[in-house]
């Protein structure tokens, strides 16, 4: 079955418009109620009696439902005991009992002086809850007073992420509807990236020296990002290489990244139609081991002599040791990464360097796609966003800090609200 | 024993420093031996930890006697791990010829679950935290900020502002916001030549444990 | 088909994730969908493990160059499988750990894969002289700056660089080599690092989106394939 | 001779060299080697001497090979490891902050000392372990180990061995489970910390040797935070120094200093403005500048010199290669 690109790309907008409306019902349907209880009055102090080292119980113990969660938490909060001090403590810790669905009080936990708070993971939505507290010193225990039954609760929605699924969900639909306009035609500019301008170069450099192309994609799994925006470089590479007719090889370092390159390569050649130039031989596994990769393939650099060398991905300390030894070699080397820690090496050892962002928008520019560009120009409207945020946040705190003024501290706190989501 | 493992260690360390020189016997030894014996090391700590430990271990928990004597499951299992073992031997499907392409499937699932799992995860740390870290004033009068410190919170701003301009795609970097651009590609300069003289250091104290190790531990040559 | 279940695959999963975010009952999906993760990573490791496997015994049959060496590599990978597997060495029983101080397993780690682990990091510093000789020109006004925070900071992270500035006067103790290697640490540096994160995090959306969107499919394979 | 006969020698000379040296260890043929002031000298002229003829080769327009830059790091490395003679360490303030806070502790304070690093980390902070203890030990105060990182104790183990060996200190006969223990390693990062805040005892039932704390002299008394004077933390990563502080610091006041790696050691300064930190040693400097003002000159100082002579290297390299650029105009490709 051939599906229309177009069809499918539908297809994924319907679904996820539904479930954007699925989520705002949901929203409408949770209302929020706070379950908290609180405890009355909090039990007297005890009479006192020599020898003994008195101290006072905690107050205004508190038990509600966790908020945010699927209702498999209750948080229990308190004011320490005044007994309970830094230095010289008369407070040696609490002990937390907890009493389920009416049934004898046991001991959930023992906690160190100056808690004053406890998340019970070990509750379940069917069952109801009480709590008390002991405060024991070295020879005397008291009791807070008993919190009233409560049971956790499910929440559908998490709200402490409404404004971090604003915002993404903003800049996901900037993205969508750039692809879109370029797919019907709009003409995007997309500016000049040095690097990925020079691969066509660097490949022919290799056909003409005779030599191969040598394609690093870092040293994390499928599980990093970085080595997924590697593997789509890898598509249109290997689609140069097939068409120019070079020679590749591709050590790596974990399996399923040799799984997926070899399915990547395959795909170019045949859409290059060349599928018969295709060997399974282009990537080979070496070993998880980090150093032990760099070692094989410095060892593959100085034998095999590439003309042309990527390495792309995420990269730790090799990534001086590999981009030296290719250079040694008289490779034109194109590196790029994610690691703000490892650009500096490739900026020192290779000739062209791809900087963060620019890893990620690489195949979308080598694709020269219109729907591909649009994304990119989707992304610019985020840096746009974040630009705005900035001078807003600064000059509203700058305002406030220097003049005082009530109305910019506002704006202050709210947009560090909205930007502190986790 | 010990001699044995100086000499060893010492020999593994020499050839592997002989690649300095040049590309040679000694050192096509040692990376020989060093990329078969790390394979199998990493396939056992795979295989025991995730295999077993993961896999195993939580479809079929250990059994443990209870209060009345009788042996039971000392956690739940956990069924759905199962999905995890199928898609794995899916990917073998690899090795026969005509169903091969059933091993996209496995593919195409971690392919979805790491760009679900960091669209957010990097949207939240990258780009909301920071935005959120460089909302800081500029200078105030209720404000207690040396100069210095003033001075280094406006270059913050300005170069993460012209930063960001110069990772704009879609505009032409001319006119003003070519040279902001410009600004931009040199607050990001000045920052590799920090983060680069900042690792020399602890790359030479790596040397130093070898040379230390060499000429220390295996010839005794100093103490 | 062969194209469109994969396709779909990658938007659900993606899609399903994204969301359990946001999702409190959805939330532990992220740590199954690891796990599955790893344990589809062992099964991979058995085309890995083979393909090493096969590489070598090629080598080996047809007598290529430094044959000898491959060898070396096969006896290497199958000893330490066995040493692993049967936890041979191992004081105690089976159920031990495989890496327990005194196995056979943890014996090799130390004393084979433990040297050649550091020698092979410890390169680095003498690839940080090399680089630094050659690359470190002040060809333009990027590289100079570049240069110029290097040098600033290098300095300022040995006793040297309190020789050279330690008679600047305390008021402008900023000038001070250890003081501005510092500062240009705390500001300059935290500009650069910040416009570059930024930049990560809308590049990964971008990127992430398009995969799941399926507008980037080059991993995927051919329909005739 | 051919290349390959040479080589083969130089090969045949560093292996016999090396197995004299071996057996000269073994059998106690070979003591350790010094340089005399003079020869040391000589040696630091020649590399100097090495560097000019670089910088001239240069500025002829022949740019050196890559190997000679490796050869001038390696010589750069393994020379100051024989040589006498003395760096003169600057003592930074942060690291007198933390000789002030352990010097005015009264004999017989208890002291706690978290090893959070494993061998990689090691040649930074074994010296400061070392100095440490030795300080602490040699002026009575009482040390108290434990690890957060699982090869912490036998660090520890390692530092104590070390520092045993002095003779100052082998005179003391210092007495395990009375001048100091290991209570080795705990698993569970900063919550550790944590629990410790309330029952020590509760995280560490024995010791490292598997005796039981409550028959250690020294710390059956010791209930928590509150009976430690002074805290001294060693970290390469997490769980470590910020860990430390955000919990036994602020919730519990424990007064504490840290050393560092190098790469860890500039997040720390805040804490130190803060006042959360007494003390801080940052790699190999903070090592050498501690060992120097405890009067024990041991492998800080020694791997000092290693590091300072290693960044003068990079550091005239680089102004090398900028000489050599703005003379020819163009650079070409080494």
């Amino acid at each position: 079955m051939r599906v229309g690109k177009s069809t499918f790309l539908h297809l994924c907008l319907a679904f996820s418009l539904s479930l954007i409306l699925i989520l705002i019902l949901l929203t409408l349907v949770s209302a929020q109620e706070v379950d908290s209880l609180r405890s009355s009055t909090d039990s007297a102090y005890t009479i006192p009696d020599s020898g003994l080292v008195l101290v006072a119980p905690v107050t205004s113990l508190i038990a509600e439902d966790y908020k945010y969660d699927d209702g498999e938490q209750l948080k229990l909060s308190w004011v320490p005991s005044i007994d309970d001090q830094l230095v010289d403590s008369k407070v040696l810790g609490y002990r937390l009992f907890r009493s389920i669905d009416g049934g004898t009080p046991e001991i959930l936990a023992k906690l160190p002086p100056g808690t004053n708070s406890f998340l019970d993971r070990t509750v379940q939505r069917e069952r109801k809850y009480q709590y008390y507290l002991e405060t024991f010193s070295e020879n005397f225990v008291v009791q807070s007073i008993v919190t009233a039954a409560i049971s956790p609760e499910r929440e559908w929605l998490n709200l402490d992420r409404g404004w971090l699924f604003i915002i993404a969900l903003f800049i996901s639909i900037a993205i969508i509807f750039f692809v879109e306009k370029a797919k019907r035609g709009h003409k995007l500019y997309v500016r000049k990236i040095a690097g990925l301008e020079a691969i066509d170069e660097a490949v022919g450099r290799a056909t003409e020296m005779g030599r191969p192309v040598l394609f690093i994609p870092g040293i994390n799994d499928m599980d990093d990002v970085q080595t997924l925006a590697a593997l789509t470089i890898l598509g249109r590479v290997s689609r140069t290489i097939a068409d120019y007719d070079s020679q590749i090889f591709m050590p790596v370092s974990r399996s399923l990244v040799m799984t997926a390159a070899r399915e990547t390569i395959k795909t170019s050649y045949m859409a290059a139609g060349r599928p018969d130039a295709y060997s399974d031989d282009m990537v080979n596994y070496v070993t998880d081991e980090q150093f032990g990769y760099v070692a094989a393939v410095d060892g593959l650099m100085v034998r095999e002599r590439p003309a042309t060398v990527f390495l792309l991905g995420a990269f730790f300390a090799e990534s001086l040791i590999l981009a030296e030894t290719g250079n040694s070699v008289g490779a034109i080397q194109i590196a790029g990464t994610a690691r703000p820690a490892q650009l500096p090496f490739f900026i020192a050892a290779c000739d062209f360097t791809l900087i963060g962002e620019e890893l990620f928008a690489a195949s979308a520019y080598l694709s020269g796609e219109p729907r591909q560009l649009g994304s990119l120009k989707g992304q610019d409207v985020g840096k746009g966003l974040a630009m705005s945020v900035i001078i807003l946040g600064v000059l509203a705190v700058t305002i406030a800090t220097a003049w005082d003024v009530e109305i910019m501290h506002n704006v202050h706190n709210w947009l560090l609200g909205v930007f502190s989501s986790n | 024993m010990e001699h044995v493992a100086l000499w060893v260690a010492a020999f593994l360390t020499l050839g592997i420093i002989s690649f300095l020189y040049k590309d040679n016997p000694w050192y096509k030894l040692c990376e020989a031996i060093f990329v078969g014996i790390s394979a199998g090391y990493w396939f056992i700590v795979l295989f025991w930890d995730n295999i077993v430990g993961k896999f195993w271990v939580g479809v079929f928990p250990p059994k443990e006697l209870n209060d009345v004597g009788e042996l039971v499951n000392s956690v739940e299992p956990d069924y759905w791990l199962i999905v995890g073992a199928v898609l794995g031997v899916l990917m073998l499907m690899r090795l026969i010829p005509n169903i091969g392409w059933i091993s996209r499937w496995p593919l195409a699932f971690i392919i979805g679950c790491t760009s679900g799992l960091y669209l957010i995860n990097y949207f939240s740390s990258n780009m909301m935290r920071q935005v959120q870290g460089t909302i800081m004033p500029l200078l105030g009068m209720n404000y207690e900020l040396s100069t210095y410190d003033i001075i280094g919170n406006i270059i913050i701003v300005i170069g993460t502002f012209t930063g960001l301009i110069y990772f704009y795609f879609s505009k032409e970097h001319k006119g003003w916001f070519g040279r902001a651009a410009k600004v931009g590609i040199w607050t990001i300069m000045i920052t590799f030549g920090a983060s680069f003289g900042y690792t020399v250091m602890s790359r030479m104290s790596l040397l130093i444990g070898r040379v230390d190790f060499l000429f220390g531990d295996w010839l005794g040559l100093i103490n | 088909m062969k194209r469109l279940v994969p396709l779909t695959i990658t938007f659900i999963v993606g899609f399903v994730l994204i969301f359990s975010v946001f999702l409190p009952p959805a939330e532990g999906l992220d740590q199954t969908f690891t796990l599955y993760f790893d344990i589809i990573a062992v099964f991979a490791f058995f085309l890995g493990g083979g393909n090493l496997m096969r590489v070598h015994i090629n080598k080996l049959r047809r007598q290529k160059k430094d044959w000898g060496f491959s060898v070396v590599t096969i006896a290497g990978f199958l000893f330490m499988l066995a040493a692993g597997l049967f936890k041979i060495g191992n004081p105690g029983d089976i159920a031990t750990a495989v890496d327990t101080q005194g196995s056979l397993f943890k014996t090799v780690f130390d004393y084979v894969i433990n040297p050649l682990q550091s020698t092979m990091y410890s390169l680095l510093a003498f690839f940080v002289a090399s680089a630094s000789y050659r690359a470190f020109r002040a060809k333009n006004r990027e590289a100079t700056l570049l240069l110029i925070a290097a040098f600033v900071i290098l300095l300022g992270r040995t006793p040297f660089g309190m020789m050279v500035t330690g008679w600047i006067p305390d008021s402008f103790s900023i000038f001070q080599i250890p003081n501005l290697a510092i500062w240009i640490m705390n500001s300059p540096n935290l500009a650069g690092q910040r416009a570059i994160i930024i930049g990560i995090g809308l590049g990964v959306i971008s990127m992430s989106l398009r995969l799941i969107l399926g507008v980037e499919r080059s991993y995927l394979g051919d329909d005739n394939a | 001779m051919s290349t390959r006969a040479k080589e083969l020698l130089v090969v045949g000379i560093v292996l016999l060299f090396c197995i004299i040296a071996y057996l000269g260890k073994v059998y106690g043929w070979v003591d350790t080697v010094v340089f005399s002031p003079m020869v040391s000298m000589i040696v630091v002229g020649i590399i100097i001497l090495g560097l000019v003829f670089v910088l001239i080769r240069t500025l002829q327009g022949r740019l050196i090979n890559r190997q000679v830059v490796f050869l001038f790091v390696g010589i750069a490395v393994i020379m100051p490891f024989f040589m006498s003679i003395t760096q003169k360490i600057r003592t930074s303030p942060e690291v007198q902050q933390l000789y002030d806070a352990v010097a005015e502790l009264p004999k017989g304070s208890k002291v706690l000392v978290s090893f959070d690093y494993d061998p990689p980390s090691a040649p930074e902070l074994q010296p400061m372990a070392e100095a440490f203890l030795y300080y602490c030990l040699s002026n009575d105060l009482k040390v108290i180990i434990m690890g957060l990182w699982p090869q912490g104790a036998q660090q520890a183990n390692l530092a104590l061995e070390a520092i045993m060996k002095n003779e100052k200190l082998a005179a003391k006969g210092l007495e395990y489970g009375k001048d100091y223990v290991n209570l080795g390693y705990q698993a569970g990062n900063e919550f550790v910390i944590q629990r410790m805040g309330a029952d020590f005892s509760s995280m560490f039932r024995t010791d490292y040797s598997g005796r039981h704390y409550e028959e250690l002299e020294l710390v059956k008394n010791v209930k928590n935070f509150s009976n430690i004077d002074y805290s001294f933390n060693l970290s390469a990563g997490y769980p470590g120094t910020q860990e430390w502080v955000q919990v036994a610091v602020d919730r519990y006041g424990l007064k504490m200093g840290c050393g560092n790696t190098a790469v860890q050691a500039p997040m720390m300064y805040t804490y130190l403005n803060a006042g959360q930190l007494v003390g801080l040693l940052g790699g190999m400097n903070g090592a050498a500048e501690f060992e120097q003002l405890v009067k024990y000159p041991g492998k800080g100082t020694k791997f000092m010199l290693s590091q300072s002579f290693a960044h003068m290297i990079v550091i005239a390299f680089i102004i090398i290669g900028n000489v050599a650029f703005f003379r020819s105009g163009r650079g070409k490709k080494l």
